[in-house]
């Protein structure tokens, strides 16, 4: 097994993990909802072709695997899930996030700098060459995290919750090339079953308070 | 062997009833479930009191922790089964037979999830199990499709996701702190435990924030309860008191045995302190709550975000006390909280309002369920006789020992602040006259016996506890890291 | 009698007791069965406790420990010694009459007999063994469990909303007594790392600052129990709401079991403490005392005017024990055993005549069907032997000589006027402060048990109620009797009491009182003041005798004749000429002004035709109650506008949630290092 | 040891027979500076023996207790005249009580005379019982801290120990705190036996009566018997007065020649006393009721002054 290959397979790594959090900074930035489906796609597109890179170097079949199925469910099953919920809900009239564009990004940059300060430690310790790419791949959680908190619509909370797995899945990715198989399937299968609920939770918002607009479910107060 | 039935019997359950159609065929294999899973449950836990865990490829295995959980999933599990058989019948007639086939399916689903994350060993398995349980629960929080029941659900899912996403983050640090020491390693509890010393503290203490406020949101501690209160109170009653009597405790279950693995590598310290803040936060927030509630299921699932946060408040104190305190109280609670859950079901049956003000002369109307729903207040607001009294003396015993008396004498005050709150509330529905369109009576009788033994447990465990009881508790302990 | 003896007393009497309440839940529909299985049978049990607190004071002792019960504690552990013997006494002597009074009055009561009958007998039970434990957690839970039984027996007439929130606040004081002694047993357990309390004995290893902030929480755990001043605000709401033979019992017995505790932690436990300590409990006692009887004078309602005036007797014997307090930092053992008995010989005292009182008003209730002195009158023609019993009764609370209220009160004021003894010239000054306060309650006291005897009993009937009254049943009026009687045996003859009371104080303080005293005459600190209750009584009844066999001697004009009283020769004399309570109670009114804060309201509704001819005048004079405005509704005001800030929390909006769940993972990355 | 009792009758009789001549001396003496005849010194032995032989007139709403008051009255106040020592300390029942014993048993009849006063049903009798209860309530203090003060100095509260430990100290006038006391202790003899300012004993309009709006109702052999008890009170309170303030005089043996002297100390300061009221009470007018809790807490202040005076200079 080949555990210290030549240089470029570190550059590589770096590069596919800095394109994963431009794609997140993307999808925050874009409102309507279906080229949001379609940043997303993107981003677990290079997230998957990283996880290929990352099983060729680290030579392990099984992670190869997992990256395919990961491609599988995160490129295509989803976004058309998605896309198909899209259609279905019908043009809606846009609903501002809580802060504007400019404010987001601003935080994000700061949640990228705390996702830096926060991953000294793991960094610090970790011999793998993949290990620089940790803090960007947390920076990925914080903003999915951010992005469920600020988006009003229904459809854009799932997309964020989906870019916290995402960022989830390279943490394990870049620290310890992948966590066990087991643990692996039981993940992917709660993450679609997730978003099949709330798929269907989304046409029920639609039906009862025709629009996603989550904000204003309100009732339960006190 | 015995093992693979536990979860077996469930799993068939939900399997078998999704596919029925007659409503009696789905009682019948629904009660049956529940009272095979009891005793199975019991015969392990007994057999697990000898001490040595039962270990099955490497994937399940219960030891005394687990088998403490096993027997209150099954236990509270069996009442709330049998006493959800006589509601349903209230609750749903035959036109919504596709509502009941889901409650039943989901029931024995959400209790095979529990078991399974109770006994795995694995902690991916066991996340995947949490995880598992809240998409069990979602579709029976809204299972009457209101706007409210709606608005729970999708709260409940979408804050539960998150939450528990961060806990895998943790599990995943927690791995890569064991990898990066030892090399290739399964994520098997036992391992981890066995090479805690060696870890790095840093980025273990690092995996602990993130299980802590993952698990949390799971447990319904502080900042992470929202959901609970909407979720417990639109739930249909033998769920809420399945998802506030255990549920919670599993959550809980899940911050011990990660806790039992940061205080071996970093230190109580850690560990304790932000347990105890959180703790202590939680018990303040529901005590504001609880001061003057308008809706009796809110206050219910308000309590219980209290006495989560007295448990979080017993591990954080720690040592001998504070650990078999919070033991002792994650029983009585899961105990006496079904109780009262059940007991709401039956109110909001006959009553059919959720308003305390609504509600008056409950004693008069319904002897049995307002004399039992009196008992179960007393219990849960600490009153002798029963269980709570002496759990809550000896965590306020282990606060006073770890030198943290501010906490605990705050916690003592809050306790006393709820003990008025939930006292008025409950004396403004048990007396004054009953008003006239509501019939004597209680709803429904047979489905509300095996309470009972809710009731002598809690008793038994407030003033005599057997030998072999002790015993049991002194392995759990073992397993905790507690006596050594 | 040796300790197996005791014990099998001890388990016989708590068979008993736990047989009453059985009973009184099997045979809950048969109403009379029930009531008589339950009173009876805890008649018999506390006739047991009696003698076993006799025992207990000639000298006998045990310990007893049951490690099955509450194991996770070190178990169950009872122990008697002769403080707790005084207690089981008089606890006997306070519940045997009540109880014998109960089966009588609680004839009327239909449904509730069932929980009446049961709670009255895990209550008699719980206080027996509070007295009786040696062991925190039991304790505690005791102590406890005699708080939600009386809860439960105050909560009898739970139909009208007064008893409810009356319950409610008896029940939320008590819990944050116990919060406040779960805290000081927890830092004592922890302070001598024992939690068996006779270990606890003087606590050396404690450092003083602790020492005094575990015994202010303490104290203040007890005097809530006791219905000291600051916390007495739940003694007059619950008494009156609760049944006439229970407020007996929770003003005669319950309440002195927070002197109980106060003795443990003062002269036990911690018991070398500073002398600043007893000061404190002196002005809380002197403060309850006055502002008890001050607000007894002022009501109309007959059970609550009794329950303050259980306030301003808790007063005299908080007097007492500070006094034994003070004394015993200044290590003057004589004058600390003198002072604690008298506060030991007033709690016994109070525990019979405030019961005596208890039952009369329980019988006047029962017989005229309302509380309010002002409907009353005239009902002593009517209950000739009630009126009697309540005449002694007043009688003896209002200190005067042949009764035993004047002996306690007497040897309360010895052990103050000896204060002179202690060095401090300050202490000595709050003493002789106390000691006027004492004076002035002992006058205020006389003053309104005129009033309430007065309006109660004598002339004209005022309503009809009063009108129809008739007099109680024969249960009720032996019971009274019996009080009666004890009322002039221990005040006739003290030294029933001062023997073995003096052997108790002396083995529990180790010095004997500076008192002595023998079958006639009680004389304290030699010559420095003595009585002979006989002789006074004799020769007062001699005296009486020989004015009347004078006057027929000197040849006086004996025969009598009936008119009507003078009423300046105009009107026929009617009701509405006699003096009302409040009429009563004006004087006072007008000279403690600064703290009933009197709101006065005049409403004179005109005739229709002209403004000059008055239909009706109402005049309301209300008080207001200076603790309660003062430091009560501020707290309830502050925690409930807390508490809705509070709830602000669940804003019903999901981002707003998921935010919390970000803000505390951050802060924890952060700064959790 | 037969001596012992022949004094201590004879002491009793002073008390019991002098009182009324006590009386009619004042009112004399007051008669005389309002530059009136006035009666006869023996006119209150008349009156009573008038009382005695009259007919008893009773309110019909009253009961038991309006016929008992009066011999509770007389036979309390006779029992006092046995604890006082007015001629002697040796003689009497000294044992029988100590100060403390003898206020209670005041307020034992006041007790008795106010209940009486309501149960006639008038509204006279009911504002004397209520106005009589308020000043006993508000004088208790003062007389216990004034005992305070002279049981600090004479170390005990027993009378004969405290007059004998008295008798041969000379200095005894010079004591700040002594003088305080007696002041105090005067103005709560005023207060308790209903002497002007507090309270107008020969008044007959109702509503200005204290004492008097009490007894209203009764006539006859009551009526004697409560104003001979009146009397004798009045008598104790101003021998109490003499005998501990000015303690000269008293025997403290029991022969013939120092009871004698007893005697004749005793007629000097009773008349200087009675002088001292009399002119009191007609140099003074009635105190408005709520003026008179002002009075009584000057007289607080002057025995708390006492009791400081003691501590703070030994």
């Amino acid at each position: 097994m080949v555990l210290f290959p030549e240089l470029p397979f570190a550059r590589v790594a770096n590069l596919l993990s800095f394109l994963f959090l431009l794609m997140s900074f993307l999808l925050l930035i874009r409102n309507s909802l279906s080229a949001q489906v379609r940043m997303f796609a993107v981003q677990s597109g290079v997230l998957s072709a990283l996880a290929a890179v990352v099983a060729y170097f680290g030579g392990s079949r099984e992670l190869f695997g997992v990256a395919v199925l990961f491609a599988f469910i995160k490129v295509i099953v989803i976004p058309n899930v998605l896309t198909r919920a899209v259609s279905k809900i019908g043009i809606q009239r846009a609903v501002a996030p809580y802060l504007g564009t400019s404010v987001t990004l601003a935080i994000c940059a700061g949640l990228v700098v705390v996702a830096f300060y926060v991953m000294a430690p793991v960094m610090a310790s970790n011999r793998l060459p993949t290990s620089d790419g940790i803090p960007l791949a947390f920076a990925g959680v914080l903003i999915g995290f951010f992005t469920t908190v600020n988006r009003r619509r229904a459809l854009t909370q799932i997309l964020g919750f989906l870019m916290l797995e995402n960022g989830i899945f390279m943490v394990a990715l870049l620290a310890t090339y992948g966590v066990p198989l087991i643990v692996e399937l039981g993940v992917f299968l709660d993450v679609l079953v997730a978003v099949l609920i709330l798929e269907v939770f989304v046409y029920r918002i639609k039906h009862n308070f025709d629009s996603t607009d989550v904000g204003q479910m309100g009732a339960l107060r006190g | 062997m015995m093992l693979v039935l536990l979860l077996l019997i469930p799993a068939l359950a939900s399997a078998f009833i999704s596919l029925s159609r007659r409503r009696r065929v789905m009682e019948w294999t629904h009660a049956l479930a529940s009272i095979a899973a009891l005793i199975v449950g019991g015969v392990l836990a007994v057999r697990l009191g000898a001490g040595e865990p039962v270990a099955l490829w490497d994937l399940l295995r219960v030891d005394a922790l687990s088998a403490f959980m096993v027997a209150i999933v099954a236990f509270v599990g069996a009442i709330a089964g049998i006493y959800a058989i006589g509601y349903m019948r209230l609750e749903f007639d035959d036109r919504q037979i596709r509502r009941v086939r889901l409650f039943y399916a989901l029931f024995q689903l959400f209790v095979f999830t529990m078991l399974l994350a109770v006994t795995t060993d694995n902690l991916g398995v066991m996340w995947a199990a949490i995880e598992g349980t809240t998409l069990a629960t979602v579709f029976l929080v809204n299972i009457h499709d209101s706007h409210t029941g709606l608005e729970a659900a999708y709260k409940y899912l979408i804050m539960s996701s998150v939450g528990i996403a961060l806990a895998f983050l943790g599990t995943v640090l927690m791995y890569y702190a064991a990898s990066a020491q030892v090399g290739e390693i399964g994520l098997s509890w036992t391992s981890l435990i066995g090479i805690a010393p060696g870890l790095d503290p840093d980025i273990v203490k690092l995996a602990f924030v993130f299980i802590l406020i993952g698990y949390g949101t799971k447990a319904g501690l502080a900042p992470m309860h929202t959901w609970l209160p909407d979720a417990h109170s639109e739930a249909p009653a033998p769920i809420s008191a399945l998802m506030s009597g255990v549920l919670l405790n599993v959550g809980l279950y899940a911050l011990m045995r990660f806790k039992a693995v940061t205080d071996v590598t970093a230190g109580p310290a850690f560990s304790s302190t932000w347990l105890m803040r959180f703790g202590l936060l939680s018990l303040g927030l529901a005590a504001a709550f609880l001061v003057s509630q308008r809706n009796y299921k809110r206050m219910l699932a308000y309590s219980s975000v209290e006495h989560t946060g007295i448990i979080a408040l017993g591990l954080g104190f720690g040592g001998y006390w504070g650990m078999l305190g919070a033991l002792l109280h994650m029983v009585n609670h899961a105990l006496s909280k079904s109780m009262l859950f059940l007991l709401s079901g039956s109110i909001l049956l006959k009553y059919r309002t959720t308003d305390i003000r609504g509600v008056r002369g409950l004693l008069q109307a319904a002897p049995w369920t307002g004399f039992w729903f009196l008992c179960g207040v007393l219990a849960l607001i600490g009153l002798p006789p029963f269980g709570p009294f002496v759990s809550e003396f000896i965590i306020f015993r282990a606060g006073f020992e770890a030198h943290s008396v501010a906490y605990a004498v705050t916690g003592i005050a809050l306790l006393a602040l709820v003990f008025a709150g939930m006292l008025g509330s409950v004396n403004r529905m048990l007396y004054g006259q009953a008003s006239e369109q509501v019939k004597p009576g209680d709803p429904f009788r047979w489905p509300m016996m095996p309470m009972a033994l809710n009731l002598i447990l809690l008793v038994g465990f407030g003033l005599l506890l057997p030998d072999g009881v002790q015993e049991f508790f002194g392995h759990v302990l073992k397993v905790v890291g507690v006596l050594v | 009698m040796s300790s197996a003896a005791l014990v099998g007393l001890l388990s016989a009497s708590l068979i008993l007791l736990a047989g009453g309440a059985g009973s009184a839940l099997a045979f809950a529909r048969q109403f009379d069965l029930c009531r008589r299985m339950a009173h009876g049978l805890a008649v018999c049990g506390t006739v047991l406790v009696l003698i076993l607190g006799f025992a207990g004071l000639i000298g006998n002792s045990f310990e007893l420990s049951l490690p099955q019960i509450l194991p996770l504690a070190g178990g169950l552990a009872l122990g008697l010694d002769r403080l707790s013997a005084f207690f089981l006494f008089l606890i006997g002597v306070g519940v045997i009459p009540s109880t014998l009074f109960a089966i009588g009055y609680t004839r009327h009561y239909k449904q509730e007999q069932a929980s009446m009958g049961c709670a009255l007998n895990i209550f008699v039970a719980s206080m027996v063994l509070v007295v009786l434990s040696r062991h925190v957690l039991t304790f505690l839970v005791f102590w406890e469990t005699m708080s939600l039984a009386s809860y439960f027996l105050v909560m009898t007439e739970k139909e009208s909303d007064e008893t409810r929130s009356a319950g409610w606040l008896y029940m939320v004081m008590t819990h944050a007594g116990l919060a406040c002694l779960l805290i000081g047993f927890l830092a004592m357990l922890q302070a001598t790392g024992s939690s068996m309390m006779h270990e606890w004995a003087g606590a050396e290893g404690v450092d003083p600052g602790v020492r005094s902030v575990i015994f202010l929480v303490m104290a203040a755990g007890f005097l809530s129990k006791a219905g000291a001043i600051p916390f007495h605000i739940w003694l007059p709401r619950a008494h009156p709401a609760a049944p006439s033979h229970v407020s007996a019992m929770m003003s005669g017995v319950m309440i002195k079991l927070g002197v109980y505790g106060l003795i443990r932690i003062g002269f036990e436990w911690l018991s070398p403490g500073p002398a600043w300590w007893g000061i404190l409990i002196l002005i809380v006692g002197a403060v309850s005392a006055v502002l008890g009887v001050l607000y007894a004078l002022i009501d109309a309602d007959l059970k609550r005017l009794l329950a303050y005036s259980s306030v301003e007797s808790i007063g005299v014997i908080l007097l007492g024990v500070g006094a034994g307090l003070v004394f015993r930092s200044y290590d003057l053992g004589s004058l600390a055993a003198l002072a604690l008995m008298a506060a030991l010989y007033h709690s016994l005292n109070h525990a019979v005549f405030k019961s005596l009182l208890f039952l009369g008003a329980g019988s006047v209730l029962h017989a005229t069907g309302t509380r309010n002195i002002e409907e009353m009158g005239g009902l002593l023609k009517r209950m000739p032997q009630t009126g009697a019993f309540f005449l002694i009764g007043s009688l003896a609370i209002s200190a005067m000589p042949p009764f035993n209220g004047f002996i306690s009160e007497w040897l309360t004021f010895q052990s103050l006027l000896l204060s002179f003894r202690i060095p401090e010239q300050i202490f000595n000054l709050v003493f002789a402060l106390s000691i006027a306060a004492l004076a002035l309650t002992a006058g205020l006291a006389a003053a309104c048990f005129v009033r309430a005897f007065g309006i109660t009993f004598l002339a004209l009937p005022r309503a009809q109620r009063a009108g129809r009254a008739h007099e109680a049943d024969p249960a009720m009026r032996i019971a009274m009797g019996l009080f009666a009687l004890a009322c002039l045996a221990f005040g006739v003859a003290p030294v029933l009491v001062l023997r073995v009371l003096s052997g108790a104080v002396t083995g529990f303080l180790g010095s004997g009182p500076d008192l002595s005293f023998n079958w006639t005459s009680v004389s304290a600190a030699g010559e420095f003041a003595g009585i002979a209750p006989l002789w006074v009584a004799l020769i007062l009844a001699l005296l009486m005798l020989a004015a009347w066999r004078g006057l027929r001697l000197f040849g006086a004009n004996f025969n009598r004749r009936y008119y009507e009283t003078w009423g300046c020769g105009r009107a026929r004399q009617s009701a509405d000429f006699e003096y009302t309570a409040a009429a009563f109670a004006h004087p006072f009114k007008r000279v403690f002004a600064v703290l009933y804060r009197p709101v006065q309201e005049t409403e004179i509704e005109a005739h229709p035709e002209s403004r000059y001819f008055v239909k009706t005048i109402t005049y309301r004079n209300e008080s207001r109650s200076i603790i309660e405005d003062s430091i009560y509704v501020p707290i309830g005001r502050t925690v409930r506008r807390l508490a809705a800030r509070a709830r602000r929390v669940q804003s019903g909006n999901v981002h707003g949630y998921l935010l919390y769940i970000l803000a505390a993972l951050l802060t924890l990355l952060l700064f959790a290092k | 040891m037969l001596a012992q009792i022949v004094i201590t009758i004879v002491q009793w009789l002073v008390v019991v027979m002098g009182a009324p001549l006590l009386v009619g001396v004042i009112r004399k003496t007051k008669a005389r500076l309002q530059g009136r005849q006035g009666a006869g010194v023996l006119q209150p032995y008349w009156d009573l023996r008038k009382l005695l032989i009259k007919e008893v007139v009773i309110a019909e709403n009253t009961s038991w207790v309006f016929r008992l008051t009066p011999y509770v009255a007389i036979g309390t106040m006779l029992l006092s005249a046995f604890i006082v020592p007015v001629l002697t300390t040796a003689a009497g029942l000294p044992f029988m009580g100590n100060i403390i014993l003898l206020m209670y048993v005041f307020l034992l009849s006041t007790f008795f005379l106010a209940l009486a006063g309501l149960d006639a049903g008038s509204s006279f009798g009911g504002m004397g019982s209520s106005r009589e209860m308020a000043i006993a309530a508000l004088a208790e203090p003062t007389v216990m801290i004034a005992i305070f003060a002279i049981a600090l100095r004479a170390g005990t509260t027993g009378l004969n120990e405290m007059i004998s430990r008295a008798v041969s100290d000379p200095l005894l006038l010079l004591n700040p705190g002594h003088l305080l006391a007696f002041c105090s202790f005067f103005i709560v003899a005023l207060a308790e036996t209903g002497r002007l300012p507090v309270d107008n004993p020969s008044t007959d309009l109702e509503l200005t009566m204290i004492h008097e709006a009490m007894i209203l109702e009764y006539s006859g052999r009551y009526l004697a018997l409560i104003k001979w008890a009146a009397s004798i009170k009045l008598f104790l309170f101003l021998t109490l007065l003499g005998n501990i303030f000015f303690p000269w005089g008293v025997a403290v043996t029991l022969e013939p020649g120092a009871v004698a002297t007893g005697v004749i100390a005793l007629v000097i300061k009773l008349g200087v006393l009675a002088l001292g009221l009399a002119l009191l009470e007609t140099a003074v007018a009635k105190l408005r009721l709520f003026r008179v809790p002002e009075l009584l807490s000057g007289s607080f202040m002057l025995a708390l002054l006492a009791v400081i005076s003691f501590f703070f200079l030994r």
